[in-house]
């Protein structure tokens, strides 16, 4: 069973959504535990998947049977196993702690909203762990199709004009990958990764490869919000329902990140990205302006959330500068912030979503005197802010700081500037918020007169804060152990890509 | 001329798609409709799959199934006989995504209407701008 | 907006353009998309599964993996509609009944209705369309042939165009002609949306089931030669029996999802009146 | 294979793509769009990718324009563009 692990560990959650919504009409209350079910045995498969390609090395898996450039190949190494670890502990995480939410919101389209939930988790550790370019289509199709129906079940008025904009971006962005997949296909007449990797080096000066090479990333662009193509993603965010806003938030953008350092890593390799064709230094200063936009832009929001979706944006900067630079440092560095801001996001989103509960709404002046109503989740909210600003022991800070190393070593000084100047922007973004919880007081005397309002805005049920205290733990646990995750799985596998 | 016919004659396929997905690409940046980018969507999308289909194309190859006798050598089967299959795979599951996305944005396009009574973009905007 | 959209239609089609001077002239046979993979599928599918039609063998066989994320896309469109547009409590509260000997309609206000068991009472849409007896009754007729061509082509993919996914949109399609000619409440008389939701899920299920069974015997996942342990055929009948068996599952799904898309959208959700 | 043939059809193809987009009533849009899937169809059963033919035909000209008119007839068939 062992050496099936990286078939199963996309196939348990498919089934279970199968079996899930297939109950959702003969026996409604076996639904959560099979989504459990479904998502508690990839969290370990890909503990364990870890651990082997941290032994081995590497891990090929033949679909049915065929060898690589016939059949479909999946390929495991250690950055793909900890993307994994990352996506299948969130998703797991998140179904516990906003079960109770879902049950309340979709009382009679819960079977469906959780098979929908599986099978976006089905898409994303697809993506992560396929080595097959056309594999990688068909599953962004899974996860962008799932995320466009939870994104629409939002906020009645806003919610389906946002996510009809994201299914023309998106699909724009599925069919620019396609486009860039059928030029590499018609020049080397194969799809699986490894083999077009040993295929192209002769065909790097044809301009077929070229354009190839900059509509697959175009079209990943979109899907991941880097900054002129980012339309979509504010509203997508905000008006989505929190229990799918908490796991789609931190895990499609990053996921797309991490395609686009796969394919300069593993399909095109990175002297022709950095070297043969001289873009990587406008991709940087791009980079460098979505950084200031998605900052700016959150500066200028009262609504918190809208405010964080602008943080995404600016954190895609990060990485996709971060990844352009072209050195192992700041690449280590953009991998390590693709881990920690998946991990940050979901904290900032989760606890989001348990202190909307006491709050009428998102807009700052709602967190007045939050400290002293729901002392733990805002302790929570806290340290996913800090960790966002990039203050040690937090994860945000050490991956800051091989971004600033690495681009030290290419010689970007701008970036090291514009990182520098965001993060001083998102000390005054969180402290404005730090500062209404902790300091003002509501006008309205709700705390002092009757024991009933305070009994209204108690302190977030457990099983939604024990998974988010457990998240906030994590965050600085990353962040301690940040350096042995650099040396020993991520620096030698991208110096490795690298050279 | 002479060069610019031969490439005309040889690639006219591929241009005519590159015609149709730039089409298909205005309609949905620029038309005020969800219905008409709608359109626009699925035009693009075909016009990748005709891309594909080109791509797989060969002259004077057959259908890709195999019968008793047709294109077989003394050393077996002869590829150049049949048309490459391995696009047209492809390319039945890109209709089929193509296909579920028409099928999800018709569903949100409903329930805009139901919403707002219109489906001009510019219509909707003003309604949530006054609101 | 739409001189933005020109810059970057024209911008993008440019790009596209200057890349096919680098292409192969177009049905070159000696292109690399023709040399490199494909031939191998052409001359080995009919020894390493025992399917003529090369196309079936890849979507089953060797891209198998492919096609059931395929399907399950399918599946995502199907309780995507379901979830966003199904209203469970929303009833019109005007009901429009037609009584059948006579022809004359009756306009019932305020949530009342005519007792079902009432066999001269009708109940018809608000926009009423004249019954008309050679629509109904060709499509009634057409339906159980429509049906046994869906089946053939399920069938028959092995050796000719045709397939799981082709057939089960015809077998779909069946349904969605009794909704049309009819209206849609006969139609989920005959296939109830109970029914529809579990086939969608059994569907894909037999699917990715049957790849799942591939590991329990030991092989890996979709690798259908190892069925025959279980089977008492040979390992490439094997191959070819597990291909039939996920066309099936296709189908099945791909039926379910297509009536349920139509469902929803033809009845805004409230699956009372139709098209 | 006809050359002529086919670049008649990839001709009716553009025509109706164009025509789709342009037309003011979104019914007729349906309608074209179902004859523009149909002439896709003719396409490919030319190029001999017939499952591809097969799969259009059933899904791009027949289940598609369906669900396009249903759509059409629960919302409006005013367009402005």
């Amino acid at each position: 069973m062992t050496e099936n692990y990286p078939a199963l560990l996309v196939v348990v959650p498919l089934l279970s959504a199968f079996a899930i919504y297939g109950c959702s009409w003969l026996h409604r209350k076996s639904c959560l535990p099979l989504a459990l079910l479904g998502l508690a045995i990839p969290f370990f498969i890909s503990i364990r998947l870890l651990k082997t390609v941290f032994i081995n090395g590497h891990v090929s898996y033949h679909l049915g049977g065929w060898a690589p450039p016939w059949g479909i190949a999946y390929e495991i190494d250690p950055l793909n196993a900890l993307v994994l670890l990352a996506v299948s502990t969130v998703a797991f995480i998140n179904l516990i702690a906003t079960s109770g939410q879902i049950e309340r919101i979709f009382p009679d389209r819960k079977g469906a909203f959780y098979a929908l939930y599986l099978l976006f988790i089905v898409g994303l550790l697809g993506i992560v762990v396929t080595g097959d370019l056309f594999n990688l289509y068909v599953l962004l199709e899974i996860a962008s199709i799932t995320g466009y129906s939870l994104i629409g079940m939002g906020n009645p008025d806003r919610a389906p004009l946002a996510s009809l904009n994201y299914v023309f971006m998106g699909t724009i962005g599925a069919c620019f990958y396609l486009l860039g997949v059928g030029y590499i296909y018609i020049m080397t007449g194969s799809l699986n990764m490894v083999d077009v990797k040993g295929l192209l080096p002769p065909l790097y000066h044809t301009s077929a490869i070229i354009v190839a090479f900059i509509f697959c990333l175009v079209g990943i662009m979109i899907k991941m919000g880097f900054f002129p193509l980012h339309f979509w993603l504010p509203n997508a965010y905000t008006y989505a329902p929190s229990p799918a806003a908490s796991l789609i938030a931190p895990l499609m953008t990053k996921v797309m990140a991490y395609v686009m350092i796969r394919l300069i890593i593993s399909v095109f390799s990175p002297s022709f990205a950095f070297s043969s064709i001289q873009i990587s230094r406008g991709v940087v200063w791009l980079a460098c302006i979505a950084i200031i936009v998605g900052a700016v832009m959150a500066l200028s929001q009262r609504d918190v959330r809208r405010m964080l979706t602008y943080i995404i944006v600016s954190e895609m900067g990060y990485i996709v500068g971060g990844a352009w630079i072209g050195n192992a440092t700041a690449m280590s560095g953009a991998v390590l912030h693709i881990i920690n801001d998946v991990l940050m996001t979901f904290c900032v989103f989760l606890s989001l979503g348990a202190i909307a509960r006491s709050t009428k709404g998102y807009q700052i002046e709602n967190f007045s005197g939050l400290f002293k109503k729901i002392p733990v989740t805002m302790a929570t909210f806290v340290v996913s802010g800090l960790s966002i600003i990039g203050i040690p022991p937090t994860c945000g800070f050490f991956s800051k700081w091989y971004l600033i190393l690495g681009a030290i070593e290419g010689g970007h000084y701008g970036f090291i500037v514009v990182l520098l100047l965001s993060s001083l922007i998102n000390i005054i973004l969180f402290f404005r918020i730090f500062e209404e919880a902790f300091f003002v007081y509501p006008k309205t005397n709700a705390v002092h007169t009757e024991g009933e309002a305070s009994i209204a805005i108690a302190e977030t049920p457990f099983v939604t804060l024990i998974p988010l205290v457990l998240t906030a733990i994590l965050l600085i646990f990353t962040g301690i152990y940040s350096g042995s995750l650099i040396a020993l799985i991520i620096k030698p596998v991208v110096s490795a890509g690298l050279l | 001329m002479e060069f610019l016919f031969t490439h005309l004659v040889a690639k006219y396929n591929f241009w005519l798609y590159i015609v149709l997905m730039m089409i298909g690409l205005y309609a949905m940046i620029a038309k005020n409709n969800l219905i008409k980018k709608l359109v626009g969507m699925n035009i693009f999308q075909t016009a990748i799959i005709l891309f594909y289909v080109s791509v797989g194309s060969k002259k004077g190859g057959t259908i890709p199934i195999i019968e008793h006798g047709a294109g077989h050598t003394p050393h077996g089967i002869d590829p150049a006989h049949y048309v490459n299959p391995l696009p047209h795979v492809l390319m039945l599951t890109a209709i089929v995504v193509s296909v579920s996305t028409f099928g999800v944005a018709l569903a949100l396009a409903i329930k805009i209407y139901q919403r707002y009574k219109t489906l001009e973009e510019d219509e909707i905007l003003t309604r949530i701008r006054e609101s | 907006m739409k001189k933005l959209a020109l810059l970057i239609v024209i911008l993008s089609g440019g790009l596209l353009l200057y890349a096919t001077k680098d292409f192969p002239p177009w049905g070159d046979p000696h292109s690399p998309a023709s040399m490199h993979v494909s031939p191998r599928y052409l001359m080995k599918s009919l020894e390493e599964t025992g399917v003529p039609n090369v196309v079936t063998s890849i979507l089953a066989d060797y891209r198998g993996y492919d096609t059931m994320f395929e399907t399950t896309v399918i599946f995502c469109a199907g309780i995507a509609c379901f979830m966003l547009l199904r209203k469970f409590e929303a009833q019109s509260k005007d009901v429009y009944y037609r009584h059948i000997p006579t022809g004359i309609t009756i306009h019932v206000k305020g949530g009342k209705q005519i007792p079902p068991t009432s066999k001269e009472f009708e109940k018809i849409d608000a926009i009423w369309t004249p019954y008309d007896l050679i629509i109904n009754t060709v499509s009634r007729f057409l339906v159980p042939f429509i049906q046994l061509f869906a089946l053939y082509v399920i069938a028959h993919g092995h050796h000719s165009p045709g397939g799981g996914f082709q057939g089960g949109v015809i077998l779909g399609a069946s349904i969605i002609v009794v909704a049309i000619a009819f209206n849609l409440r006969t139609a989920i008389k005959r296939f109830g949306e109970k029914i529809d939701g579990i086939m969608s899920a059994l569907g894909v299920f037999i699917y990715s089931g049957i790849g799942a069974i591939c590991v329990l015997l030991g092989a890996e996942f979709l690798n259908y030669g190892t069925l025959a342990r279980i089977l008492p055929v040979s390992k490439i009948m094997a191959r070819s029996h597990g291909i039939l068996g996920v066309e099936i599952g296709v189908g099945i799904a791909v039926m379910a999802v297509m009536v349920c898309i139509y469902n929803n959208v033809a009845s805004e959700g409230k699956h009372d009146e139709g098209l | 294979m006809i050359w002529q043939l086919d670049l008649a059809i990839l001709t009716l193809v553009i025509v109706c793509a164009i025509a789709a987009i342009t037309v003011k009533d979104l019914l007729a849009t349906a309608i074209l769009f179902g004859a523009y899937s149909f002439m896709m169809c003719l396409l490919w059963s030319i190029m001999a990718a017939v499952d591809v033919a097969f799969t259009e035909a059933s899904v791009g000209a027949g289940v598609s324009t369906v669900f396009f008119v249903a759509a059409v007839f629960r919302t409006t068939r005013r367009t402005k563009d």
